[in-house]
């Protein structure tokens, strides 16, 4: 069977890595590598080649393929070029457009997204949105320290003591525990909130402290968060905004599901900042928990750098990839049988949820 | 109060060894760690069927015909007796798990 | 005279090794050698009681050998034979025929022996007193023994208004020895009498105490046999059982107040407070038809000190007990009595990625220390004690079988297969993905429950102090 | 007494922050600073205005200053507009310019510049070169982490167990040992070197590993280090070596007073290196202590970054200028007698040291 | 050796409340608190001046003219009492310190 | 008779109250009773030693009178006028007094009474006996106390080849009381000539022995006294002389065994070991003229303990020694004890900027606990105790006087403005401004040498275990 793997046009990570790859050619899969899929990831063509990969041109790669990798869904067209029955599986893309939709009907293929992953204790093992939350979190808070006009520290010093920024962390899921616990060991005296009541415990098991926004509408029943009632908003809004007003850093994560991004820092709580001040936000790419977020870009404001930066896993390409490879390789371990043939499962949920699109048996 | 105060003065010093034998009793148990409760109950028992020497100098002061009150004395010598070995015994062996391994 | 000398000094040094062989007995490290020596002493004084001059001496040696050979042959067995965890019920057994052996030479005292002389008040109170004292211990001892063996049930034989019967019952057994000591009386129907009433009182003292609460009942049982051994002492102007006895019997004493401190408890909670409000020792928690076992945090510390490698398996708990602090202390301590001590660290741990890893980097945990998910599975089957901290569906045995669970498939630390495993939680609670965990119930598992932080604290100052 | 205070043209900091504005003022001083000079950090002209100064233009602070403060010395052009007997005082300017020793003694100046002060205990309250060299030592961490394409801490996640990143400090003055301290807290395994056998003691006490070079000709008489001889530098050379091909981050801060910076990392060592490695270079501005450092820029050799940022610590300008702002103060301290009124104790060996130019008291 | 074993009958019971005292001294100290040791010394000091009472007997029964032997009785009194007063006092001073200040 | 019973009684009171005492004394918390305890169990004793009937009574109870009135105003004022540091040098006197008054009694039972039977062998050896150990006990420790004292120089009064010349004494010593006891011998050359050699044995015991073993001697002594008293219990066939003294004699000595190893030492080793080699207890190091106090650690921890604000000052020592956790641990015990715990950051502590706060963050010490230089030396004249660990420049006050210093100027922390100032290093050697520093020959300063971290590990054990 031949697994491929793809080169990422505008990702400087890669689906697969060597290690990953030297497992499947151990297991007698035959691996091909689109030429300089690992460049960017620092993870040449020659590794690949030692892992038992080949490499190939990307169109050979898209017509042989019986397994394709990839964290962003090709083009429709170069779908096109893929075989009758091919299987796809791609990482984090959300495949929303229809049109490829159509072409996988069309060719036959069947397509799973992990973006679509239960996050059930099972599936964790596959979790890519964990695993690049993680970096994320982990990454906000070195990119805040480093933007940061400031110590993190606290120091006491011939020339003065120097006061131990303050972090808050708006969201603590998984971006926002690794962001609390990355601040809290620079030293930084850190706070952290979020909706779901559940989270306190574990902010305080991260030895942080949690901010109270008396009374909550909360959801427990699924992972994600869902939005919340007006009255709460306002209350929540008020408390924040005291809150962020005594912050160096503040780090955003919240989102919910399918929906814009909740707004967590307005204008009013922006001018309460002091200058020099630090925001990251990392639901940029969902239109930001900062009302000025901008994606991708660092915009100032009124002395307050808000960083927009929704491509924080992306660029610490190296363990990212290899996280992602892991994490797929996991995913791919449940399509195949012990004799190393594909065997598509329909009963497990996982299959279920994260399937985009299904070869019709009649087809 | 006269055979009392008699019984006293004839044994001042049985008095003073029973005493001292209760406050060394106190005084050895009572800075002992947990852990070392039960065997030391275990032993403490063991000890307690000292009784069974009563038993011994029963026998030998009865008659030798006196059967009904031997049998008894055989009793009494056997239930001690099972609780001396048996008491100690079993010590032993609560108290092999202490043997450090190394 | 001179002979009698001999033996007055065998006598004595009969005593002296007890004193040693109790205090020996005192310390993990002496406490073998301190049996041996009691043993020793034991072994004295019985020769010398065999052999000693007598005024009044028929021998009847035969008689004597015989009944020592059969009860050591008895004892011997039965100690050898009992598993480690019968031993309790079998310490009281044991001590229960102490206590008869007690009744049955008081009895011939105020039965059998022909009367020569009259006996003075003193006499015959301390003789009806030892017959008493030793019936309750008897009776008292096999009630005992037969609630830790699981043949009585805990609110078996407990009668009406139990504190006030009981009350009742040693009034007027104290007071039958009191007036049958005055007039000087010695009738079979009183002493049939009193005799009963002794044993009954024994049951009913017993009966009412809930199974968990034995042990304390089983030492201060062990004092009573210690009186009457000193009682019988008296009788017979017996150094080595007078002596021998009253320090059995105070060193009951004050070990049974010590096992009511270990458990938090005062003596008269544990014997007024009865059966039904006993539950607080014994709260085996049961799910389902399932019954998970609890260890005493100092039998999890002697456990652990004398293991050869430990894995501890961390958890959410550890992070929300806030625990790194306590369980790296216990590493420390473990790590220098010679124990191996590594972290297995499962990748979903906590509810972050790397949570335990941020924890235990807080306390500077070694690197090498810790054990990946590969690396601890291989190391689980030879370690000898796992303590797992707060850690529940990452341990869940169910994960590898059961296919319906949600768990399924999920790969886990197999913590089962290590010698044996303590688990600190404060519940019976599923972790987070909601699912009962077998492991619990496993016949190698030990429940430890409380906050994690406070039980590794427990377990430390057991592990410094008492180890 | 007029006390000024210059903005720095091509440096974010500033020499006094508004905090030590005050209490000059309030000791009775005047205080003038030049319009916008703490904009670029976070501190506004009005903060100066509400500490008691007055802003003013630049060429009205240089002909008014009797005490004039700068962290980098202004042209010899614009010192030709100080007012006669003039104090200057500057933080971190080396002084090398010849023209503003004539100017300056053609004018009767008496200059300071802290560049010079020396390293002993009680001018520890006045060391600018640790203060940021502090910064700069912290800073180099940050910045490493951020361009790693990897995890520092270890990582035992559903994706597989990341190792934590190896970091190599090269010379353990005081911003080597910030960066160890910085690089030990994010989780980093650290290993040390210096030339300077007390430094072993030093990282230790941090809790690092310190890597052995079989022999040393070590000097101790003053805080600066010395040349080495050809045979150690061979030693040291093969031992670093091998430790740097196994480093993820190596950051090098060795220097020799008034030389060229020792080059601790050859081609030989970038070669060996790991693609994707980052090599932070805090001697950047004495030519670097590896081979392919360019100052202020960063260069990619071999898929090794190598960041030859020698600005670090003007990256973080609030603190940065609140550190220096408090050591020229307490230097001022030393020029100033009871009455508030400048007297100079020519006695002083930090007087003495730091002077670059004096009143000729015949003039 | 005859004398010997007649006075151990004689005091039997002496020899094991002897016997008794001394492990009993043994235990009551032995797992005693470093910091506690100077005035522990101290304390059993002054009970060791219960030698006094020797010194109190004697002169009880010295004849009341039998000056120099009263003398030496009132010496013994005096330096006895010392002992006993000083030794409790200073004792006494000694432990001040572990009062709780709160 | 009756009466007579009320006097046993009475002396049987006074010999539990001995023991309880002895029993409270053990532990700090119920110490102070115990004493109590004991002197009431001594006035009972002496009452009933003054009343009790006597077969011979002549009475002269004014003599008695006079006797405790003067004995015990001159106890008390010594007792209430002696400044703490040197109780122990009194405690030494009273002591030797005890002795000289076993010997008066002695020596008037050899000679001053009228012998109206010739006295038994037991009976004259016992009596010789406590001649001997009383001899040795009064002028044993009146060497201690002039040593303590420092009235005697360390080498004085030593004899050639001391271990050699005691064992003679000793030997000369007992066989003549076993010669003397055997002959039945009494005459007053013989006695006076044992007394001259016990009293020179006495002298010649202690001498050799350093000054810093001196508390090991006194305790040794005082076990002497307790004998002596026991033997002249035996005399007077008193139980009272009896029990009190064997009790004090076998406690003294096992006091005497815990306080050698306290010291690491065995018995043996401080009594032959002797003058010169006993360097290890007395290291209190000289710097010019100058000498540092040096203190044991169970009374830093007691200080510690027993003070309400304790300010921590760590240095570079403290991240040499890597002592931070070992700090942090006895910040918390002390914390739980209820002592208020900070730490007092100085600028430049450390061998880089914010050196200290990197380690104590490592174990998480709150930064609301941390002082910088202002807020400590704010804090610091109110301040209980100060512990300097591993700091030295940052601490030396010459920074504030001594112009000439290297340090002239720098700003310091007044650790010397604190009740007391333990200081934690290893030796007397300057720290990185390579100058002396004056603080530690203050009187409020006191050393603890070794290395930081084993020095606090070693204080929160005694904290935790003694106090
Ligand atoms: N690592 C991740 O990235 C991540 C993210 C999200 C979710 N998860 C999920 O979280 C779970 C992690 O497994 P786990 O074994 O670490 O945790 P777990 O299964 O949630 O179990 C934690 C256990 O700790 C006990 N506990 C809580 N507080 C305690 C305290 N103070 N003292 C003692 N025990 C305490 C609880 O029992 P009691 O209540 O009885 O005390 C609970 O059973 C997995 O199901 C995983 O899928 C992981
Ligand atoms: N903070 C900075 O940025 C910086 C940078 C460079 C230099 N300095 C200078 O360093 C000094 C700092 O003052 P400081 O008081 O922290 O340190 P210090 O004056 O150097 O004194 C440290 C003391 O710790 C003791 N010590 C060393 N190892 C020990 C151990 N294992 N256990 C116990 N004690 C130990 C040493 O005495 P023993 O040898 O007797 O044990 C030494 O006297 C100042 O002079 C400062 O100017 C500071
Ligand atoms: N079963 C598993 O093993 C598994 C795996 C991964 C994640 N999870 C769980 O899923 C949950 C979500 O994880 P995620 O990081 O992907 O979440 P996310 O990225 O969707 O959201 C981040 C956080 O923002 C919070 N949030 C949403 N709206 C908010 C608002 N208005 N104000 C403040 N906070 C707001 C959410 O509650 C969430 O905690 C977490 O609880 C995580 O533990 C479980
Ligand atoms: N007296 C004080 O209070 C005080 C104040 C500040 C600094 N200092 C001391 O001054 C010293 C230097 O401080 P700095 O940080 O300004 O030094 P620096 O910036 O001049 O040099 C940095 C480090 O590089 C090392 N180095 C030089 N050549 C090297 C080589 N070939 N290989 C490896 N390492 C090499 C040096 O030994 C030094 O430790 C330190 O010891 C510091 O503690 C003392």
């Amino acid at each position: 069977m031949i697994i491929a793997i793809l080169k990422e046009p505008k990702d400087p990570r890669v689906a697969m890595v060597p290690k990953t790859v030297q497992r499947l050619t151990k297991a007698g899969h035959t691996v091909w590598v689109e030429s300089g899929a690992g460049d960017t990831a620092y993870l040449s063509d020659a590794a690949f080649q030692e892992a038992g990969a080949e490499t190939h041109a990307r169109t050979d790669i898209l017509k042989s393929a019986e397994v394709l990798f990839s964290i962003q869904a090709p083009s429709p067209e170069e779908l096109q070029l893929c075989q009758t029955g091919a299987t796809l599986i791609f990482a984090e893309s959300a495949v929303d457009d229809p049109e490829i939709q159509r072409v996988a009907e069309e060719k036959g293929l069947t397509g799973f997204t992990l973006y679509n992953l239960p996050r059930t204790t099972r599936a964790q093992a596959m979790d890519i949105l964990s695993s690049m939350a993680s970096i994320a979190g982990y990454r906000s808070v070195l990119v805040a320290a480093a933007k940061l006009p400031r110590y993190f520290p606290l120091l006491m010093t011939a020339a003065g003591t120097i006061p131990p920024a303050r972090v808050l962390v708006l969201g603590a899921g998984v971006a926002g525990l690794q962001a609390i616990a990355t601040a809290r060991r620079l030293g930084a005296r850190v706070e952290a909130f979020d909706v779901r009541k559940a989270t306190r415990e574990e902010v305080e098991s991260l030895g942080a402290k949690f901010v109270d926004v008396p009374g909550s509408d909360d959801d427990q029943t699924s992972g994600y968060a869902k939005e919340q009632s007006k009255a709460y908003l306002e209350r929540q809004r008020e408390t924040i905004l005291t809150h962020i007003s005594q912050a160096d850093v503040v780090i955003t994560t919240a989102q919910v599901r399918g929906r814009k991004a909740p707004i967590l820092v307005d204008e009013e709580a922006l001018n309460a900042m002091k200058p020099g001040s630090v925001i990251v936000d990392l639901a940029a790419s969902t239109g930001g928990n900062c009302v000025r977020t901008k994606d991708q870009e660092t915009v100032v404001y009124n002395g307050v750098q808000i960083i927009g930066d929704s491509s924080l896993a992306a660029n610490m390409p190296m363990d990212a990839s290899q996280l992602l490879s892991s994490n797929l390789n996991q995913f791919l371990s449940l399509l195949i049988n012990k004799e190393g043939e594909l065997h598509l499962n329909w009963e497990d949920e996982i299959l279920e949820a994260t399937c985009f699109t299904r070869k019709k048996i009649t087809a | 109060m006269e055979a009392f105060i008699a019984f006293v003065q004839d044994n001042l010093l049985m008095i003073y060894s029973v005493t001292f034998a209760v406050f060394l009793g106190f005084e050895l148990i009572s800075k002992v760690p947990t852990v070392i409760h039960t065997p030391l109950m275990s032993g403490a028992n063991a000890i307690s069927g000292v009784v069974i020497i009563g038993a011994i100098l029963l026998i030998r002061q009865t008659p030798s015909d006196d059967y009904l009150v031997l049998s008894f004395g055989l009793l009494g010598v056997i239930l001690g007796m099972i609780n001396v070995v048996g008491g100690f015994a079993v010590t032993d062996r609560m108290l092999e798990m202490f043997k450090k391994k190394k | 005279m001179m002979s009698s000398f001999w033996f007055d000094t065998a006598y004595f040094a009969g005593v002296l090794l007890f004193i040693i062989g109790l205090q020996r007995l005192g310390h993990p490290a002496t406490a073998r050698r301190g049996n041996l020596l009691a043993a020793g002493g034991m072994g004295l004084a019985i020769l010398a009681a065999i052999f000693s001059p007598l005024q009044t001496d028929y021998g009847n040696f035969l008689w004597i050998i015989l009944g020592l050979a059969i009860g050591a042959a008895v004892g011997f067995m039965a100690a050898k034979r009992v598993q480690m965890t019968s031993m309790p019920q079998l310490v009281s057994l044991f001590n229960g025929l102490g206590g008869a052996c007690a009744v049955v030479i008081s009895m011939v005292q105020l039965i059998g022996v022909e009367q020569t002389s009259p006996m003075s008040q003193p006499e015959l109170g301390t003789i009806l007193l030892t017959l008493v004292v030793g019936s309750v211990a008897f009776t008292g001892s096999l009630v005992a023994w037969a609630k830790l063996d699981g043949r009585l049930k805990d609110n078996a034989l407990v009668p009406p208004f139990p504190t006030i019967f009981n009350m009742g019952l040693l009034l007027v057994s104290l007071g039958m020895v009191i007036y049958l000591a005055i007039i000087g009386e010695g009738s079979s129907l009183w002493l049939i009498s009193l005799l009963a009433i002794s044993l009954v009182y024994g049951i009913t003292f017993v009966s009412p105490i809930g199974g968990a609460d034995m042990p304390v009942v089983i030492s201060l049982l062990n004092s009573f046999t210690g009186l009457t051994a000193a009682l019988a002492g008296l009788i017979y102007g017996n150094q080595v059982m007078l002596m021998g006895g009253i320090l059995v019997g105070s060193s009951g004493t004050i070990l049974t107040v010590l096992m009511c401190k270990a458990m938090n408890r005062s003596l008269w909670n544990v014997i007024i407070g009865g059966f039904g409000s006993s539950g607080g020792g014994s709260s085996s928690a049961a799910a389902g038809e399932q019954v998970a076992k609890e260890l005493s945090r100092p039998d999890a510390a002697i456990l652990l000190a004398y293991s050869q490698s430990v894995i501890i398996v961390p958890g959410y708990g550890l992070a929300v007990a806030q625990a790194q602090r306590a369980c790296r202390a216990l590493d420390n301590e473990l790590t220098a009595r010679g124990v191996d001590v590594s972290y297995a660290i499962h990748p979903v741990a906590g509810r972050m990625p790397g949570h335990m890893n941020v924890l235990l980097a807080e306390v500077d945990v070694p690197y090498e220390k810790l054990l990946d998910l590969e690396q601890a599975n291989e190391a689980l089957p030879n370690t000898d004690v796992v303590i797992v901290v707060g850690a529940n569906d990452v341990v869940n045995p169910s994960a590898r079988t059961d296919t319906g669970s949600p768990i399924y498939g999920m790969p886990i630390l197999d913590v089962d297969k290590a010698g044996k495993v303590l688990i600190m939680k404060r519940s019976m609670r599923p972790g987070y993905a909601g699912v009962q965990n077998p492991l619990f119930f496993l016949e190698n598992s030990f429940m430890l429950f409380g906050d994690a932080k406070d039980t590794l604290q427990a377990l430390l100052q057991e592990t410094k102090v008492g180890v």
